[in-house]
């Protein structure tokens, strides 16, 4: 199987998901935005072991890393909008604006 | 390859008893009556304290454990070693945390968090980070980075019903998961090339010149973006001044240095020894972000009228002055950079802690925190107030603060030796510019105050007594005998 | 060299001790005074009893070397027949001057500084005498014009001696760093400060040699008040007369011509720098004398009258004739301090310095009037008197020059010389005789009453004039002359001696008749009137030509407005620069805090963008 | 024992100042100035020592950096290190009666006195980052100095000045450690007397030029050079005293220091490169410092500028790379050192008096209303105008001669051209200098202040601090021999010659 189609997809997949973080205003948005980017790196990491017939089997157990990684983060970060939403009866990125620079 | 890894306690027990204490401390305080809450305080002291002594016996030999055999063709490589690198970045791991720990008793009781919970959270970041300076392969970096990284998500949001500290939460978290899945996105490309996890043998690998440059240089520069994060670097940055002023207050004390130094201490590694032969991409790359982070967190830090937001400014500023070593690193000796960066590292946690534990202490009684709840500290506080002024003089790298100023030395002989003039010219003026807002803050506290606006002056606990006056006698210990940390 | 030792050490102690404990003791500040000017006059003559009696006198000590980092220059002293001359003149007018003024200024609550000052004044000049370093004489040169400065500003309260005393200073610091330089370029071409040196090794090229003198005639220039730096002097009248009379018309300003003549070897090698001074010469000695015509103010008409004669002996000089100038100083020095003693005498009398409002003294001072008018005469160039004699050996040494040249100075400097000199005697002859006639002639105009002046006063008006008349006579004895206008050598008093032409003092008597006799015709015409009224020219003799005004417009203004656009751009500068660095590193610093608005997304967006910048740069330069 | 002797110059003052920092605030404030005094005149006593028995020292400090307290004292910074404690010990004479209006003597007693640390570090270092330690030393001392006891007239205008100078000063010596790094790493020692021998071999021309720009850029500021002094004017007329005293009379040598001590013989080829640059800043800056003063309005900023000038005339005489230039240079440093203290001595007396320093507002008659302190003044002014005699002539005369036979490789036309300049400079002076007595001192008192009762002449205690400095310009004026025959010879070993 040729590299080129998994690099290209994990590379789209990634876009995808920087394009999510940037454009969708829920939190909740961003966060599965940020598990497209995660699943991008996984995809390149099962590709290029593959690619590589690494005997280490590094790229897969990497992967196997980079899966509790972001289950973790997912978990810890819903948490954390959960505890913005029952404070601010919101999760939009954009009325989070408490913490800033004093406007000049 | 069928038998069990053979597996170097010793070398693991720093991490391992932290790792443990968290766990203890989280299951003791479930045990502990709201009264003696404090114990699970003391309890962390005690487990980073012999952490600590469990260091000693690591001193002088490297030890390396879990490790895969090589088999003619490859060198046997190591995921976990504990050189000397790794034992200063441990010991000042451990003794920054003490320091956030003692700092954080009396925060944890006055502002009802809860203390197993905290102390938990506090602990396993810690081992993450005592791991992460031992790790010598991307999986084990990755991994360590998110060990600190993820409890803190939890510290800075430990006040639940304070919208600015969740707040500050989701920004942390958000400016960290994105720069974690860029790095791994980088760090997947550049295991794509080469093939490895290992360091060291990414960095053999390196040397073949047929590789896919492009693919390699964009994975080297993305790999970079975990690290950046951790230690502020422009454009990573963004999260710091807000994240620090929302957290408490000495949680923003650890994650600007504890932390600060996981993160150089990651980034050190990967790039002397993972991607050394590859510094002709990487060394101009982080030069230009050194040269970006100090002047931005300068600028910026000059507006500043809260002191935790103008320490996170001044920590993102200093960040690029510990750039700047690793900036100026040319081919062949890139190992010769690493000394300056430990050194400033290391002086940077000092003096940072320092103007921390007197800023912890202002802000129990001031809730605003700002520059003019200072005012006439050094009438009504003369120790704390000379504490805090010390700490500022050492950052600002200017006599008496003699520590930051051997420390600018160290950083500025990089660059000139290296021929990287330009990076030194752009951080003396940087300097200049630091002076400033460093010596107006220290002013503040001596500046004559009207006779009926006296200062209240403050019950200092003996917990933040331990942490002014160690850091303190620290600095002005480095100050006079400096040598102690610039001779690695 | 005890004498000199001592000559220099008493009015040096005795003006540290009128400085220092002047205020406690005034009781001492006379004795002190008088005392420490005596024994310089009595060390002075020491001196000059051994150069009548025994042969040339020559006496040179070096004392120490001070290393400079190239030639050192050291204090070095020497006491010759000339140094010997110039001291005796300057003690015996200081010591008048000390004695007149305990007269002059009794009750001024300022006495004790001013005779400390003096007395400062006359061991800085007896420094510049004896010296035998570049360095040493040119310490003495400026101290002599700090104490000018001080002491022309004594009457502060007055704006015209505050004026008067700034100015001189600024003159004659002008010239002093000229003379500087020119200090600089000999001892640049022989390789060391001391005179002796200098004058014996020469100065090599002639091109050095006229670099160096021009350089040096800056100083003489300014400190003898020539063209174009004469105009501070008659400003300095403002300072008490006696301090007019020693330093502004007897010792000071005749110290550039007693450098001249210890240089005058390294003159002799350029021809140049004396050609120059003959210009100088004649247009300061014609120039001073018509602007003395114009003057009504007693004072300023002997001060342009100074700056014509020092002229002459600068003129001597560039004729190539050193012994002539020295006369001419020494006789000078005489008559001229008791000239302005006498008009001291007169002003203390009618308490005012302006000609229009005396008139008629004769009667009411006889001793003034009677001194006075040897000194006027002397002045005129009348014989028997002392000037006469020395002003015949000016002009007779410029005709020698003019008709056999010297093989140094050109043939038309010796006629410009003489055929100036000769215009100017008639001038003076008749500026004298306006004097004379508005003072002490006539009605009395003034309304003051007055009378003679005490003893203090008169005895040294006396003791002044016994050498304005017969220094002339003596000066002529065989030999005499040369051998204490001389550094001693002996060749050298060979060969210097005066010339006077039968024909050109002839003619001189001449002209000096007629001057006086048209004035004397014009005031007869209306005694109570100035005789020069009538002259057209006479406001441009009253403003000395416009000099003054042309420096205001030239000079003064356009350096004020330069301080002022200095002074104006620096604070522009300062607070333009410096607070625009400030607004400039916060004005970036808000831009900073643009980015940190709160909003994580633009956070992000920044993050990512800043990823793509360094990625995109670090693969497309790999 | 005689290896002790310049640590014990350094630790008597930093030991006095810390006990003033722990000492019990109450007991301390009393006591302080005595307490200084003493202090300052034991380490004068020291200096005295060390400066006449040559002592040297040299151990390791931080070796990692190859940093080593080695500390000599030779011809050229003998007459410094005395110039420092004995103006610092007359400072502190002068706490003792006369205490600023505001703030706590304890806290300037002992800033002086750490201040004082950093200036004798800096004239007898011989190791180039030692030597940067003690250059920064002074900076937070003195930025306090003028920060907190500052004169307060216009509203934080002694801040604003205090943070000029420091930022400025801060600027030029971290662009300066960047030339001793440079020097340092390439040559592979720190020490300024070994390198000083090698007189610039093994650096490269282009090393030796960027070399001296850096280091001259930190000690141009310093010093001030044209048009770098900005910062001197405001500081000087917001410091106290005290302040000012120090900062003109020691603080702006540590610069011309520097470049007689380090940039001229570590890095002799960038000199000469860049010594006529230096030569026409320099001389622009006396003409400036001339004009500025011209038209200023305020005595304290009059005096500051007249530093400006004074300091181009020493910078001249650098410029000329010869020995009589640096010779002259030296000289005029002490001079200005003491002409310049006693005149912001006075000055300072005058303003504690009419409570401005404003030319109009003080208006003349100052002979009148206070004899001795116009005495004084007009003596300051004359010695500072360069009077032969006086202490001021000579290093000025020998920096002219410095210009008028300036060293090979340098262009003589050239160098006339500015000598002329600078002559015309002393002629500016002169005029500024005597405007300023005819405009204070002389003339006639206004009525208010005739009226005003509090308007004391010189008290004795004033005249006795201040005679010290009379003397001593008196002295090194009529016998320039005292200090030309201790800095001739090290001068021509520092400029490569034979000593």
């Amino acid at each position: 199987m040729p590299l080129l189609m998994p690099v290209l997809l994990a590379g789209l997949l990634f876009c995808i998901g920087v394009y999510g973080v940037l454009a969708r205003r829920n939190a909740i948005l961003v966060l599965m935005s940020v598990e497209l980017m995660l699943n991008a790196v996984n995809i390149n990491l099962v590709a290029f072991d593959v690619w590589l017939r690494d005997e280490l089997l590094a790229g897969q157990v990497f992967t196997l890393f980079v899966i509790t990684i972001a289950a973790a983060e997912v978990g810890l970060g819903l948490a954390i909008v959960l505890l913005v939403f029952r404070n601010r009866a919101t999760s939009s990125l954009d009325e989070m604006t408490e913490l800033r620079e004093d406007a000049a | 390859m069928t038998s069990l890894q053979s597996i170097d306690y010793v070398a693991i027990a720093a991490p391992l008893v932290v790792a443990l204490v968290a766990l203890g401390v989280l299951v003791l305080d479930t045990f502990l009556p709201p009264a003696r809450k404090v114990v699970a305080g003391w309890v962390s002291v005690a487990g980073l304290a012999v952490a600590g002594v469990l260091l000693v016996p690591l001193v002088g030999d490297t030890r390396r454990t879990f490790c895969v055999p090589g088999d003619g063709l490859v060198l046997p490589a190591c995921s976990y070693v504990v050189d000397e690198l790794t034992l200063v970045f441990q010991a000042l791991v451990v003794a920054g945390a003490l320091v956030c720990v003692l700092l954080s008793l009396d925060t944890v009781r006055d502002t009802a968090l809860p203390s197993g919970e905290y102390f938990f959270l506090l602990l396993s970041s810690v081992s993450g980070a005592l791991t992460l300076a031992a790790s010598r392969d991307l999986l084990t970096l990755v991994v360590a980075l998110e060990v600190v990284s993820l409890p803190a998500f939890a510290l800075v949001a430990l006040r639940r019903f304070d919208s600015r500290s969740s707040e500050a939460a989701l920004k942390l978290f958000l400016v960290s998961v994105v720069s974690t899945a860029v790095m791994l996105f980088g760090l997947s490309l550049v295991y794509g090339v080469t093939g490895q996890v290992h360091l060291e043998r990414i960095a053999t690998a390196l040397d073949d010149p047929s590789l896919s440059q492009p693919a390699l240089a964009l994975g080297v520069t993305l790999a970079l973006a975990g690290f950046g994060f951790k230690v502020a670097a422009v454009p990573f940055h963004f999260w710091a001044p807000d994240t620090y002023e929302g957290a408490p207050v000495p949680v923003a004390a650890y994650l600007s240095v504890v932390s600060k130094a996981a993160g150089f201490v990651g980034l050190a590694l990967l790039l002397t020894e993972g991607f050394a032969p590859y510094v002709d991409s990487w060394g101009p790359a982080v030069a230009v972000v050194a040269a970006v982070t100090m002047t931005v967190g300068n600028l910026a830090a000059l507006r500043q009228t809260r002191a935790v937001r103008l320490l996170a400014w001044s920590s993102v500023a200093q960040s690029g002055y510990m750039l700047v070593p690793l900036g100026s690193a040319v081919a062949g000796d890139v190992d010769a950079v690493l000394p300056a960066t430990v050194a400033y590292v290391v002086a940077y946690a000092v003096m940072n802690l320092g103007a921390f534990s007197v800023v912890t202490l202002v802000g129990r009684h001031r809730e605003a925190n700002a520059l003019a709840d200072y005012r006439g500290l050094g009438r009504t506080e003369p120790l704390s107030a000379f504490a805090l002024a010390f700490a500022l003089a050492c950052l600002a790298g200017l006599p008496p603060g003699l520590l930051g100023l051997f420390a600018k030395i160290v950083v500025f002989r990089a660059p000139v030796d290296q021929g990287a003039g330009w990076l030194a010219v752009v951080m003396a003026v940087n300097v200049v510019i630091g002076l400033y807002y460093y010596l107006a803050w220290a002013t503040t506290m001596y500046a004559r105050t009207a006779e009926d606006a006296r200062p209240p002056s403050y019950r200092i606990s003996w917990s933040d007594g331990v942490a002014i006056g160690a850091t303190l006698g620290a600095a002005l210990t480095l100050s006079v005998v400096p040598d102690t940390i610039l001779r690695f | 060299m005890t004498a000199v030792y001592v000559a220099l050490a008493a009015p040096f102690l005795a003006a540290l001790l009128g400085l220092l404990g002047g205020r406690r003791w005034p009781g001492l500040v006379v004795p002190v005074a008088v005392g420490g000017t005596t024994a310089a006059l009595v060390a002075a003559s020491v001196l000059g009893g051994r150069v009548v009696l025994d042969a040339p006198l020559s006496l040179r000590v070096q004392l120490a070397d001070v290393p400079t980092g190239g030639p050192p220059f050291g204090i070095d002293l020497r006491a010759d027949g000339l140094a010997a001359m110039v001291s005796v003149a300057v003690c015996v007018v200081a010591l008048c001057v000390q004695v007149y003024s305990t007269a002059y200024l009794k009750g001024d609550p300022r006495y004790s500084s001013y005779a400390a000052l003096v007395s400062l004044f006359t061991a800085a000049m007896l420094l510049v005498v004896f010296a035998d370093d570049l360095m040493v004489l040119l310490v003495g040169w400026e101290v002599m014009g700090v104490c000018s400065y001080f002491l022309i500003g004594h009457h502060w309260e007055q704006e015209a001696a505050r004026a008067g005393a700034v100015k001189a200073f600024v003159v004659t610091r002008l010239g002093d760093v000229g003379f500087l330089f020119g200090i600089f370029a000999l001892v640049r071409a022989v390789g060391s400060f001391s005179i002796d040196e200098v004058v014996r090794s020469g100065v090599g090229t002639e091109r050095t040699a006229t670099v160096a003198t021009l350089l040096l005639l800056c100083g003489v220039v300014g400190k003898s008040a020539q063209f174009p730096l004469h105009t501070w002097l008659p400003d300095a009248m403002a300072g008490p007369t006696p301090i007019s009379a020693l330093i502004h018309a007897a010792t000071m300003v005749a110290a550039g011509i007693y450098l001249v003549v210890r240089l005058f070897d390294v003159f002799l090698q350029a021809p140049t720098t004396l050609a120059v001074m003959a210009v100088i010469a004649c247009i300061t000695m014609l120039g001073g004398a018509l602007a003395a015509l114009g003057q009504d103010d007693i004072k300023r008409v002997l001060a342009y009258s100074t700056v014509s004669q020092l002229a002459y002996m600068l003129a001597a000089l560039s004729v190539g004739s050193a012994v002539a100038a020295n006369f001419h100083l020494l006789t000078h020095a005489a008559f001229k301090a008791l000239l302005f003693l006498a008009a001291g005498s007169v002003i203390h009398a009618v308490g005012t310095n302006l000609m229009p409002d005396m008139g008629g003294l004769r009667r009411l001072m006889p001793v003034t009037f009677l001194t006075m008018t040897v000194g006027l005469a002397a002045l005129a160039g009348l014989p028997p008197f002392a000037g006469f004699f020395s002003k015949e050996a000016v002009l007779g040494a410029a005709e020698e020059t003019a008709r056999h040249g010297n093989g140094v100075a050109a043939a038309w400097t010796g006629w410009l010389v003489l055929v100036v000199g000769l215009i100017t005697v008639a001038v003076t002859a008749a500026y004298v005789t306006r004097l004379w006639l508005m003072t002490f002639l006539g009605d009395r105009r003034g309304a003051a009453a007055a009378h003679e002046s005490g003893p203090a006063m008169r005895w040294p008006l006396l003791a002044l004039a016994v050498p304005s008349v017969l220094l002339g006579i003596v000066g002529l004895r065989d030999g005499w002359l040369p051998r204490w206008a001389t550094r001693g050598d002996a060749g050298e008093v060979a060969q210097a001696s005066l010339h006077v032409g039968l024909a050109t003092s002839g003619v001189s008597v001449l002209l000096a008749v007629a001057g006086a006799a048209a004035m004397w015709l014009a005031w007869r015409r209306n005694p109570a009137a100035d005789p020069t009224a009538a002259l057209r020219a006479r406001p441009a003799f009253e403003r000395a030509f416009w000099v003054d005004e042309m420096y205001d417009r030239g000079v003064v203004g356009p350096v004020r407005g330069m301080a002022r656009a200095v002074l104006r751009a620096d604070d522009e500068v300062v607070t333009g620069a410096v607070r625009g660095t400030g607004r400039g590193a916060t004005g970036l610093g808000r831009l900073v805090s643009l980015s940190q608005q709160g909003n994580v997304q633009t956070y992000l967006t920044g993050l990512l963008a800043g990823v793509l910048l360094l990625a995109l740069g670090v693969v497309t330069l790999t | 024992m005689r290896e002790l002797l310049l640590p014990l110059l350094l630790a008597v003052p930093l030991v006095g100042s810390l006990v003033l920092l722990v000492a019990p605030p109450r007991r301390a404030e009393r006591l302080a100035a005595p307490f200084g005094t003493g202090v300052a005149l034991v380490t004068f006593v020291v200096a005295v020592v060390a400066a006449a028995t040559f002592p040297e020292t040299d151990v390791p400090w931080v070796p990692s950096l190859g940093l080593r307290l080695h500390l000599g004292i030779d011809g050229i910074s003998a007459p410094l290190v005395l110039l420092t404690s004995g103006l610092t010990a007359l400072c502190m004479a002068y706490l003792l009666r006369i205490r600023p209006e505001a703030g706590r003597l304890r806290a300037l007693v002992g800033l002086l006195l750490l201040l004082e640390v950093g200036m004798l570090g800096t004239f007898v270092a011989l190791d180039l980052l030692l030597f940067f330690v003690f250059f920064e030393v002074v900076l937070v001392p003195m930025w306090l100095v003028i920060a907190q006891w500052g004169d307060d007239s216009v509203p934080g205008g002694r801040r604003r000045a205090a943070d000029v100078f420091i930022l400025f000063t801060l600027l030029g010596s971290v662009v300066m450690l960047l030339g001793i790094l440079l020097v340092g790493l390439e040559a592979g020692t720190f020490d300024m007397v070994e390198l000083a021998e090698r007189q610039g071999a093994g650096l490269s021309r282009g090393v030796q030029v960027l070399a001296f720009l850096a280091l001259g850029l930190g000690f141009a500021v310093k010093t001030p050079m044209w048009p770098l002094h900005t910062w001197l004017p405001d500081a000087h007329t917001a410091a106290p005293t005290v302040g000012s005293v120090l900062l003109a009379g020691v603080l702006l040598k540590m610069g011309t220091y520097g470049f007689v001590r380090i940039a001229l013989p570590i890095v002799p080829e960038g000199a000469e490169v860049v010594a006529p640059w230096l030569g026409a800043l320099a001389v622009v800056g006396i003409v400036y410092g001339s004009l500025a003063c011209l038209a200023q309005r305020d005595l304290k900023r009059l005096i500051a500028f007249s530093s400006i000038g004074h300091m181009g005339f020493v910078l001249l005489g650098i410029s000329t790379l010869t020995p009589v230039g640096v010779n002259g240079a030296l000289y005029a440093n002490i001079a200005h050192g003491l002409i310049t203290g006693l005149l912001f001595f006075l000055v300072g007396a005058i303003k504690d008096r009419h409570h401005t320093a404003q030319i109009e507002v003080l208006g003349g008659g100052l002979y009148e209303r206070m004899p001795r302190l116009g005495a004084l003044l007009a003596f300051g002014a004359v010695a500072s105008v360069g009077l032969p005699g006086l202490a001021g002539f000579w290093g000025e005369m020998l920096v002219l001669l410095g210009a008028f036979d300036p060293a090979d490789p340098l262009p003589r036309g050239y160098y006339l051209v500015l000598m002329a300049v600078a002559g015309v400079g002393v002629v500016l002076t002169t005029t500024y200098f005597v405007r300023l007595l005819r405009r204070v001192t002389q003339g006639t008192s206004f009525q208010a202040w005739r009226d005003a009762v509090l308007l004391r002449d010189a008290s004795p205690h004033e005249l006795l601090v201040w005679a010290p400095v009379v003397v001593l310009v008196l002295v090194l004026g009529l016998w320039p021999g005292w200090l030309l025959d201790a800095s001739d010879p090290v001068v021509r070993a520092l400029l490569g010659g034979a000593p």
